[in-house]
């Protein structure tokens, strides 16, 4: 288990998951290269950039659902290279995904437990536990300032906000040892975004690994222990809170000059 | 001005005169595949039969086993005073026809299953064995010199056509079986050719039923092979083609016959208590058809009855 | 957050009970089936003597049988083509194996099993593998098991319909059980109609009640959703064509023991009347949403339309033409009553 | 932002010439058909031979023509089980029109072509005004002119197959354009085969290279999405619907003048040949996906493998059996071109 | 054309849209009740609310998607009902939805231009400049910050916010008279989200009227000369610019008291 930490800013010496020189390619599209970070216990790692950077392909190789091409990835000290979510899930990483992977027929309760159901009773009478089912998913969607009309609803009817705040509930929920969250908040309201960076530290809190992407530098830095910038598939930076500041983050999560120009010109037209 | 088309209607033509029975209904209900030309000639006999005779007839098919042993049942369930039924698939009509039995229904077997007939409580038969017809076919064949025929199935696992290549088989062992899809006449057409392609050594071409020994013969003649062309059953157009040389000759079950013969016997019950074929098969077939003596069909081949 | 604090919220109009009633996606279908009942029992009095109600249930058990397993598929997303003629592979096997070997026909059922149930693995798991479409892969096994059918039985029994096995041990018991009637107030009933019911409920009990129907309705409806929060879709795909099978067996063996021998070049489009009924009952083509009972209700319908033109003693020649029209009314009416109950 | 640039991209990895053309969708279904080619010319000689080429192709030709019109319909996300019979609809309207009033043949020959585009507005029409699959509204108006075919024809020329016309008016210059033959290389190749070809010229044009076509690809891709950008979404399926019966028309118009008379009951069946067709040369059932070309690759694998089995004389019995696993191979090395391609 | 104001904020004495009372329901669920606003040329009307409040369904009546159940909506001062999107997009007005309305399979520039082919040649020869549309996609897109690879690639391949950058390029490309925008920055990075507040800015000063829907009080408030505030169906609130700060209206948007105590507690944890 004493695994050689890749990681520079890592300051433990084993990791929950350590990549190390990960790459993926989507047939002739390269979409990441050489990327090494570490997601360790208690630490929120915030993973930045503009859009197409390879931020959600990197997230979904963490959660099992693609497979590297290049190097390698290791969990919990063992070299791992995912068959399906469902291996990721049961070592303990649960993902929202940025399409929310929601069965858009499917009432939300059932959305919520999917591939994790409540059952009652035994052998050929073990069936789902319907009523507590429906309670949880209520309760939590409430935790999270979502009042639904009614569960049984298909979570197809839903606002795109209210979709999402399933998808991150249903996470939180199942969530043991990581807890990865693609744009969590992008559709959700003041309060909702809220509410998901308080629960991103409960779950740092509670000693969980916490994956956090947004375009948000003022969600990303409040919460955030260390941050990894991407660019066109390719790291760019990887820094401690302690290194950077807001506005640093910021500019170089847009590219600087640019900008400063543009927010400029924003000004002028006003 | 237009040729061909409709003949223009002529006044004049009998009107059966009526009978004095009263009125009964009667079922027929046949393996038919919705379409066929065989068939429609075995109804029409039916019809003509029923017409005459004031029964109200009840025409009814199924292909499949289960389903035309569901169609019996139905009748039963209607009350008819009279089921006549193929036998094609005998087994399958086992259970029903007991039913029929337990509720003193009578039933005669037409067309096919003149063996399974009587033991299936059946109280008369009315058709030809395809079996025998077939033999019959393959003897005339092999009369006329022909080795080397291809017999052609317009739809597979159909129980009586493959009889009826079987008896051609039993009597040529060199027959090729050929099924075409019977549902799309240029697939017909085109495999038919194919098929002569292959097999330059062909002879003879069998087809099982008037349409497709048409296209048949069209695909021979646009392979310019040397094969005769033989079939089953009859239409206007082949009979014609008979008449012109071109195809060599025809077995004819007498659909109409059998269709005819199944509905008069209920009114002969009815009328004297008769009993058609006095316990023996009543076989309506197999006549042969050629040159020799199309001239006397043809005419009623345009009428289409036969 | 209780359902009174629900049933109060001011974002909703509130319904009675007959509107929430009809409003539930079954009954479009039920009325639709009420529909088409009354409708023959104006026309065709003998429809609704016991005798000929208990054909009718016959009628539709045999199709409902198999459209119970293709619902369920179909809610998982997928079709399977094979289905009709599966059915007779599973009793050609029987009654071929026990007949060559001269075995006791439990033997055959037992083999017969055991091919159906590989049959639908062999089709959902060549699906999982390829990521073929299901329409290819069961169209290629349905070609594949036509040509066997006709293929084995005439190289085995040397015909085209399987030769008898009604003298063999084991066929009495076989057939009081797979082909026995059960005498109802004075009727008697097939026992098709009593398989059907019971494996509606149980798929119904599957559907709605155990991890294994979340994981149909889901895979049906998104299966990369699924897959991403940890379904297994591949397995639950095997287990639906497996389902299938299963039903296909029940089937086989009912046409197997009821008459005695199977003909080999049957069960040919009946893969389609599986299909109509579940899309009558409500199952969506392309997955995701539907239920066991539907696919009932829809046989029900297409066996009543199917017998009930006969009872009604309509010229033959435009049986499809009723049948087709039958088939939209029925739909129709399905569509209004359940858009008039979300509107209200 | 020019090509140039992009072909300079670092995040793309390039790809030589041959592995680019791989990569181009319809080339598995090409490799899938010359694979198919290949091997029957080596079981069976006689398959080379133009004459039997020119069999084939006939064979494939008749498919193929269905296949161009139900590909686009598939491409446009809809289904449509009428077009077997709708094809024999066509034949026998002409035909017992032409008869009964006895009229010049392209009396009929225009009404029917009028029948055809109506059965498919008319599914177009119940298709997007009562929002039902359109598995259910074709199958419906399958059975209804199933019926009607054999009530109509019974009715009017009182035989189940339509009466001959071959002696009427205009019938022989019909046939020479519906029906004719045209020697290439000394052999006769059937008129249908370059209907076939300007069929799928057109298709692909519209496709391709027209706003239509762009819509098709969009109301089947999504078509929610194509109606809030404001396509107009039941325009284009009705003339999609159309557009199949057109191709159904043309058949028609064949199948009657090559052979003079109709029966009422062909035809069923068919229309999972078009589909199949389709299928295979890529479209997606789920719509939004595939080409004109695929289709016609597909009729022509298709094609090949029915003839082919023939030719190589193999025992009829199995032809079926033969006949899907040609089916699976062909879709099999198809896809297996198309990853191998992608990976690269 | 004098139709009279129900706007109470509006100065302008025609409105390109003016809806008066308007109500929308889903089956028993009632999505929209009693909502009066107007759109104007050269102003921005921002909708903003919390999640579910109703917003994506009022832009969906202004846009043709649904009709509206109670009410009237006058556009350009003749009462309308729409029939369909494309009966709004002929009196140009423009929509990026919140769902992208984007067809996954088809290629980006097709996806682009989809519903507003540009066509070349005449009668039967007349065709699709694909030339033209690939370009004009392409640059409209480079505008916006996304380097795409190949305009060619389905849409379904980009990124969650490169797909988004062209439902957004799309609908300021072809909005002529109104813009209707519901979310458009959700998925963006900092640069991207700049260049939507500049197009928005832009359109405006070109006299088109703007509605911007978003969840952020500092994206909304620069650019907004309107602010209507919803809350489950209703609306809340209808304020002018100079009637209200960035503060007040972050307030107003998540429920006042539960965000300032959610912002004490984000304190804490750190
Ligand atoms: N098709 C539908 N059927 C039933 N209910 C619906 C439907 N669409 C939306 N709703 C409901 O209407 C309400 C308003 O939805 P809407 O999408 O307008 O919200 P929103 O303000 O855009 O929210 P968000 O900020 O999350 O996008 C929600 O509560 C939602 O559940
Ligand atoms: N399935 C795929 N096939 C081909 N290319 C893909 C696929 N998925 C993503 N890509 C490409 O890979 C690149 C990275 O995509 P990714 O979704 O990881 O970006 P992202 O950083 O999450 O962007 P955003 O902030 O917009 O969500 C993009 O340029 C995208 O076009
Ligand atoms: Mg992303
Ligand atoms: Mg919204």
């Amino acid at each position: 288990m004493a695994e050689k930490s890749t990681d520079q800013l890592s300051d433990a010496d084993a990791h929950l998951i350590a990549l190390d020189g990960v790459g993926k390619r989507y047939g002739n599209i390269i979409a990441l290269s050489d990327i090494t970070m570490a997601v360790d216990n208690g630490r929120v790692t915030c993973v930045l950039g503009d859009n197409g950077a390879g931020k959600s392909s990197l997230i979904k190789i963490l959660a099992g659902l693609h497979g590297h091409d290049d190097g390698t990835m290791r969990v919990m000290g063992a070299e791992r290279h995912f068959g399906s979510p469902r291996e990721a899930l049961d070592v303990g990483i649960a993902t929202v995904y940025q399409d929310l992977a929601v069965v858009p027929l499917m009432s939300v309760w059932r959305n919520f437990f999917l591939g994790s159901e409540l059952t009652v009773g035994r052998g050929p009478f073990r069936r789902l536990d319907v009523a507590l089912m429906k309670q949880t998913a209520q309760r939590e969607l409430a935790a999270m300032g979502i009042d639904l009309r009614d569960v049984d609803q298909p979570i197809g009817q839903l606002s795109g906000g209210e979709r999402q705040c399933v998808a991150i509930a249903r996470a939180v929920h199942f969530g043991a040892k990581v807890l990865i969250l693609d744009e969590p908040t992008a559709a959700l309201g003041v309060k909702q975004s809220g509410v998901v960076l308080r629960y991103i530290l409960q779950a740092r809190d509670r000693g969980l690994g916490v994956v956090f992407i947004t375009h948000n530098p003022h969600h990303a830095f409040p919460v955030g222990d260390r941050f990894l910038l991407l660019k066109r598939g390719k790291s760019i930076g990887y820094y401690a809170k302690k290194d950077i500041t807001v506005a640093e983050l910021t500019a170089q999560m847009a590219g600087g000059a640019e900008l400063t120009e543009l927010a400029h010109e924003l000004e002028q037209m006003n | 001005s237009a040729t061909g088309g409709r003949p223009q209607p002529n006044s004049g033509g009998g009107a059966g005169s009526g009978v004095t029975t009263p009125r009964i209904t009667v079922a027929v209900i046949s393996h038919s595949a919705p379409g066929d030309t065989f068939w429609d000639i075995v109804r029409r006999g039916a019809e003509e039969a029923a017409a005459k005779d004031n029964i109200n007839l009840l025409y009814t098919a199924q292909p499949e086993g289960a389903g035309q042993a569901q169609l019996v049942q139905q009748a039963i369930d209607q009350k008819v005073s009279g089921i006549a039924v193929t036998l094609a698939k005998p087994d399958a009509m086992k259970t029903v026809l007991a039913n029929a039995k337990a509720a003193n229904i009578p039933v005669v077997a037409i067309n096919a299953g003149a063996a399974s007939a009587k033991e299936l409580g059946a109280r008369a038969f009315f058709g030809a064995d395809d079996r025998i017809a077939g033999e019959a076919v393959g003897q005339k064949l092999l009369d006329g010199g022909y080795a080397r025929p291809i017999c052609v199935i317009h739809e597979q696992g159909n129980v009586g056509l493959e009889e009826r290549c079987a008896g051609v088989k039993a009597k040529i062992p060199a027959t090729e079986i050929l099924y075409v899809q019977g549902s799309d006449m240029t697939q017909v057409s085109s495999t038919i050719t194919s098929k002569l392609q292959a097999t330059a050594e062909a002879d003879a071409v069998i087809g099982l039923g008037a349409p497709y020994t048409l296209t048949a013969l069209r695909a021979v003649q646009a392979t310019g092979s040397k094969a005769k062309i033989a079939s089953f059953d009859l239409n206007a157009d082949l009979a014609q083609q008979i008449k012109d040389g071109k195809i060599i000759f025809t077995v004819d079950q007498q659909p109409w016959l059998q269709g005819y013969l199944a509905v008069e016997y209920f009114w002969q019950q009815l009328r004297g208590g008769f009993e058609m074929g006095g316990g023996q098969p009543v076989l309506t077939g197999p006549a042969i058809v050629d040159q020799g003596n199309v001239d006397a069909v043809l005419k009623f081949a345009q009428e289409g009855i036969r | 957050m209780s359902a009174l604090a629900n049933a109060a919220d001011e974002r909703v109009r509130p319904r009675n009970g007959l509107q929430q009633f009809l409003g539930r996606p079954e009954i479009g279908s039920v009325v639709g089936a009420i529909v088409v009942f009354l409708f023959f029992a104006a026309v065709a009095p003998v429809f609704l003597q016991p005798a000929s109600f208990a054909t009718v249930l016959y009628g539709a058990s045999t199709i409902g049988i198999m459209a119970v397993g293709v619902s369920l598929l179909m809610i998982g997303g997928e079709f399977d083509l094979s289905t009709g003629v599966a059915v007779i592979s599973s009793a050609l096997t029987a009654s071929l194996f026990s007949w060559f070997f001269v075995f006791n026909v439990w033997v055959g059922v037992g083999l017969a099993l055991l091919v159906s149930l590989g049959i639908g693995m062999l089709n959902g798991w060549i699906l999982t593998k390829t990521k073929l479409p299901s329409f290819i892969v069961t169209l290629a096994t349905f070609l594949m098991l036509t040509g066997l059918n006709l293929g084995l039985t005439r190289l085995v029994g040397g015909s085209v319909a399987s030769p008898g096995i009604s003298d063999m041990d084991g066929f009495a018991l076989a057939k009081s059980i797979f082909a026995a009637t059960v005498p109802i107030a004075g009727v008697e009933v097939q026992i098709t109609v009593f398989f059907w019911i019971a494996l509606v409920a149980v798929a119904s009990w599957i559907l709605l009640r155990t991890r294994v129907g979340n994981w149909i309705f889901a895979v049906g409806g998104d299966a990369a959703a699924a897959r991403a929060v940890g379904v297994p879709v591949a397995k639950t795909k095997i287990g639906l064509f497996m389902g299938v099978g299963f039903c296909g067996w029940i089937l086989g063996m009912h046409n197997l023991f009821a008459f005695g021998a199977v003909q080999s070049g049957e069960g040919v489009g009946n893969e389609f009347l599986y299909i109509i009924a579940a899309v009558i009952g409500g199952c969506l083509l392309t997955g995701g949403y539907g239920s066991a009972i539907g696919g009932a209700i829809g046989a029900f319908i297409f066996g009543m339309a199917n017998k009930g033109i006969v009872y009604a003693q309509w010229n033959p020649d435009w049986f499809k033409f009723f049948l087709g029209l039958m088939l939209l009314l029925a739909t129709l009416v399905n569509l209004v009553v359940r858009r008039r109950a979300e509107r209200k």
